[in-house]
């Protein structure tokens, strides 16, 4: 009797190969883990190396991680922070069993893996993109950083709020035009974005409107879609919601809009403001 | 630090093959055992990831008369290797399925088991008078949800009431009927008996067992619908046990058995207990590949069960 | 390889401990709300490992009017989180039990909870007569084993049978009389009903879920027996959802949460979900201290839920 | 959420402490390895440090290992081989998933014990001690060896057999007198304990007369029973079952016997030949 068979047992690279082969994407499969360790106090950071998310992963997706306790069965959604080569960024804080088990994870170990999943921001405009990110909400924007970093017609500006420790300032700051944050003490992030208003105003003029995009805890995205709505800014959210599959086939991930219940993990995580209704 | 075994020559699960050892359900001939559980596949998602042609069957989300929104989120939690959901039965209706999934499973060419919820014997009926000219291979027919024109109990439960729904539905279809049953009972052979006598061709088992989990720091249940369905690798002794009961009470009657089913060796289980096809569920959830791959491990154990695959490929059970 | 999580200041989970958070059930004082489940102790075991008058109560193993030999082996199966066993009672008989295990358990001070077992009607009643002016602190009748004079279904499942039986146990004892259910029916409220409207003073459940595991490579089930219980981890979910139900339809009975703890944490979710006290069942196996630290865990939790802690020492519920 | 939890948390030293200054045996705790090998072909060694073993372990009792992976629950006891200071050596065959995952473990890895366990072999006689092991059933026997080559009034004898490789005979030569061992090819203990009846005879004769402990698959240890009898020596078997505990709670592992159904893990897992009446 096998029991332990919740964990994948194919490599990284045998899935993919095999998947690219005959036109599907790939399953669940091992990555190796090159660099694991603490950003700052509570929030860790673990790199694996997939080079299929690597070419892959848009700004907001995610990928799923699976504890190696084969009795923890759940994904474990996390937006990817960045990508360098065929080496992948994942930030993250400890928010029960599967987070607590991968702290202990050290380079060389080996992690489950699916992905990159999920519908990623819409950057085809030229803006001026405005990332708001929020504690752990910080992450899944940041690969929009990166990725407009290389495009000539955008703006990035970034207004992140940390309950304490800046963990991500440093290493947004190479792709990033107008870099903002706060901490809790300091206020929050409407406080932050209130505060930019002449500069996003002066950047619109200049033909870059502000496209915001956000992710963090649900109220803070509500407040955020507001003042979005407030300032005649496009607002696109990226959701959390606990999931079953994470790649749209159990319909557990739903988040309730005027449209009717949507999967987060599929017609999401991004949503914009309208579709969610969370605009006044 | 410990350890986690990982076989470093992994199988290739989504390559075509040629299937060794194929099944018959109610006299529909599955090119392998295994098909995929309902609510755990949609094409638009699963689709991506394997060719679902070459699953023994593909078997639907439950389809209502008119579309359901399903229970309000959070609607899933976790157990020690199992699943709850509360996903309750989400879906764009009848019309929509016909007009949109199922044309597209046929176009492929796969094997369809069309999953049928009502909250009424109208709403089962309605949703078979619709599917009794379609393209649908089977029919499997969900008595395991709450059944609100029958006092919230579930139809599934009760012999009588299951016995009515059934000779209903037998006769306004010629269409293999699968009737899948609920573990949530006191007496299943009473109830498989019943199901057989009104008309199924075939039983599946199990749903999904009653369960929930509350969040310690705030006291209350972790999914909005508080209580919901456990499924996954916790509930395969008790899958393997309905299973097991059903078949030495009715000999002949096809089964297909589903409950924590994520390796060829627990697909065999249940193929030994009495079973002549399996579905997978819950592992679909944690890797997509999942049914391919105990598919393809079914099929290399059976290689060395001449007697059992013989048997199965016959439309019988061990 | 992978990693597993060891927080290097284990608890010290045997020295003497001063309970800051009782319960109270059915009347009887408990210092902590964590007793053994039955079948899962012995003293002559478990007394080696740690002192068992600081447990909330001892449940003893199921005591049969004489001697059982109960089903041949092998008698164990593992599932995945769980296990399956199909041990059947076996004990030494009242006699043997009134003579040796309970003066021992009651001369070192510990609260005893005697579980009593039965075939028939006849078997409870003897023993709950001889039971009656023992030193037992309270009874729990386990009425999940099937019943031979009622044509092999289990008493515990039809709430006439159960009412009959309890009402007569009733008249027997003032003992404090706790009816443990099995989750093994349709409707656990009914059958909770039956038992309180009977006399029960409390109610404990789960008892084991039906199961069985098969040996792939003989075809056969593991256990001599066939089938068997299922428990441990993979059942929590289960047994949360049943106590949540009863408590949901019975506010005020005294309920003993069982069913997969293994931890503090998980003893807290059963008593937010309604239960005024648990037993540790399975993680006793797997570790002979587990009911203790089980214990110590959920004294430290409630330190932060005054709330909670006064309800149970109120003998009520959350 | 914890759903580890079936790990133990705590290491071998606090515990064994904790319990010895309140007079209990200790629980399930957490051993480092010391050392993981093979011996054979599919035979392996794991050596744990774990001092109270060390210290109590007695010929014949066996210790829990519990798999990491926390939804494998059932122990899985493995007879004490040998033990040198506060490092006990066990050795064993892949049956299973636990097993196959205990080849996975490394020096400096821990693992989940309980124990020792179990009645030991009763060696309080003067006599020619005839150790029959068969295939994995040789571990258990071999810590007799080690306890009786200390002592002046025994003799040790050994009759193993393997299925080809001998994996044990240097391991217990230093504490053996009389070695023999017979390899599936070319026969089975039986051969060779008639094999050896001068040499027993002979030593009968000098005052040592054969105390036969046995270890092997069941037809085996028959075989064993019967030839004692026959030979008109005292036979002691140690036994394996399914377990649920291995420490007397649960009543799971059973053998029948004309006195009833035993527990293999406490009344056993050494049986007399005529308490288990498998002597004609
Ligand atoms: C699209 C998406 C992107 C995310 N990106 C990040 C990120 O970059 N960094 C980060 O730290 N966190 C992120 N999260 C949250 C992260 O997934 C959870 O904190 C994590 O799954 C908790 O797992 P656990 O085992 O520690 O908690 P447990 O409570 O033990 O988990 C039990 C189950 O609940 C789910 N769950 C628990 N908390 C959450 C939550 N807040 N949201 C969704 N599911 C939850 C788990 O996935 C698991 O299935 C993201 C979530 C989503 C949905
Ligand atoms: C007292 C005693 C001493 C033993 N000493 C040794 C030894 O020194 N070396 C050695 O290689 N083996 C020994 N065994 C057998 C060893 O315990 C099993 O091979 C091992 O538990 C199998 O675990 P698994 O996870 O690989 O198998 P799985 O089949 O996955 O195990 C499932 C369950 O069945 C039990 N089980 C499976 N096979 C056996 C068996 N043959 N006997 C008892 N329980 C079993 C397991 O313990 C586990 O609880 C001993 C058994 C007993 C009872
Ligand atoms: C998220 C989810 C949704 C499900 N939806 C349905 C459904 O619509 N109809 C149905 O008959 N069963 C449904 N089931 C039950 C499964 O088909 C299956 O019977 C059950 O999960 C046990 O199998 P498993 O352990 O392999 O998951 C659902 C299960 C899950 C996990
Ligand atoms: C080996 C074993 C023996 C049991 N024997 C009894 C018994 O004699 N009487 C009884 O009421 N319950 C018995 N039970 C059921 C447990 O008391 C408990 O209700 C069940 O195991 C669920 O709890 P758990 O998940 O903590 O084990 C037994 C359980 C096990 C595992
Ligand atoms: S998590 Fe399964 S559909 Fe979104
Ligand atoms: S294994 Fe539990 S009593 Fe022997």
């Amino acid at each position: 009797m096998t029991e332990e068979r919740f964990m994948s047992t194919a490599t990284s690279a045998a899935v993919v190969q095999e998947a690219e082969r005959f036109g599907r994407k790939p399953g669940r499969r091992v990555d190796e883990i090159v660099r694991a360790g603490t950003l700052a106090e509570g929030v860790y950071e673990l790199v694996i190396r997939d080079a299929y998310v690597a070419r892959n992963a848009k700004p907001a997706q995610f990928v799923n991680l699976y504890p190696a306790d084969a009795s923890l069965l759940l994904p474990r959604p996390f937006g990817v922070a960045e990508v360098t080569g065929d080496e992948v960024t994942l930030i993250y804080q400890v928010a029960g069993a599967g987070t607590r088990q991968f702290t202990q994870l050290a380079a060389g170990d080996a992690v489950d893996v699916l992905g990159p999943l999920g519908k990623p921001f819409d950057l085809d405009k030229s803006a001026n993109y405005v990332l708001v990110g929020g504690g752990l909400g910080i992450p899944p924007v940041m690969l929009a950083a990166q990725a407009l970093s290389v495009r000539d017609d955008v703006t990035v500006t970034t207004a992140f709020g940390y309950r304490n420790e800046r963990f991500a300032d440093d290493l947004v700051a190479q792709y990033v035009d107008a870099p903002h944050s706060i901490t809790n003490e300091e206020g929050n992030v409407i406080d932050l974005l209130d505060s930019i208003v002449p500069e996003l105003e002066a950047a619109a003029k200049a033909g870059r409107p502000p496209i915001v995009l956000s992710c963090g805890p649900t109220p803070m995205m509500k407040a955020v879609a507001q003042w979005g709505g407030r300032h005649g800014a496009e607002v696109q959210l990226s959701l959390e919601a606990r999931m079953g599959c994470g790649y749209g086939a159990c319909v557990a991930c739903v988040v309730d809009t005027p449209q009717g219940r949507l999967k987060v993990c599929k017609d999401g995580p991004v949503f914009t403001s309208e579709q969610l209704g969370w605009v006044v | 630090m410990t350890a986690t075994v990982r076989p470093s020559e992994p199988m290739n699960v989504i390559e075509p093959h040629e299937w060794r050892h194929g099944t018959v359900v109610a006299g529909v001939k599955w090119k392998n055992p295994v098909g995929t559980a309902s609510g755990t596949f949609q094409l638009d998602a699963c689709g991506d990831y394997y060719d679902v042609t070459q699953m023994g069957a593909i078997c639907t989300k439950g389809v209502s008369p008119v579309p359901w929104e399903g229970n309000p989120g959070p609607r899933i939690a976790e157990s020690p290797a199992g699943m709850v959901n509360s996903v309750g039965l989400q879906n764009p209706g009848v019309d929509h399925y016909l007009a949109d999934e199922l044309p597209k499973l046929k176009e492929l060419g796969a094997l369809v088991i069309t999953n049928v919820a009502g909250h009424s014997d109208e709403d089962y009926a309605e949703v078979t008078a619709k599917l009794a000219d379609s393209d649908a291979d089977m029919l499997e027919i969900n008595v395991s949800c709450p059944n609100v024109s029958h006092g919230g109990m579930s139809v599934g439960t009760d012999p009588a009431t299951l016995s009515r729904l059934i000779g209903r539905l037998r006769k306004m279809t010629d269409k293999p009927m699968i009737v899948k049953l609920s573990p949530n009972v006191t007496d299943i052979v009473t109830i498989a008996h019943a199901a057989v006598d009104a008309g199924a061709d075939a039983l599946s088992l199990i749903n999904t067992l009653v369960g929930m989990r509350i969040d310690i720091d705030t006291g209350k249940p972790i999914m909005a619908n508080r209580t919901g369905g456990v499924s996954g690798p916790a509930v395969l002794p008790i899958g393997l046990g309905f299973v097991w009961r059903v078949r030495q009470a009715i000999p002949d009657i096809p089964i297909i058995g589903i409950g924590g089913i994520d390796s060829g060796e627990k697909a065999l289980e249940y193929l030994y207990a009495g079973a002549n096809a399996v579905e997978v569920g819950a592992a679909a959830l944690t890797d997509p590949t999942a049914p391919m791959r105990v598919a393809r491990e079914l099929d290399d154990l059976l290689d060395s069960r001449p007697d059992l695959a013989a048997k199965l490929a016959q439309g019988k059970s061990w």
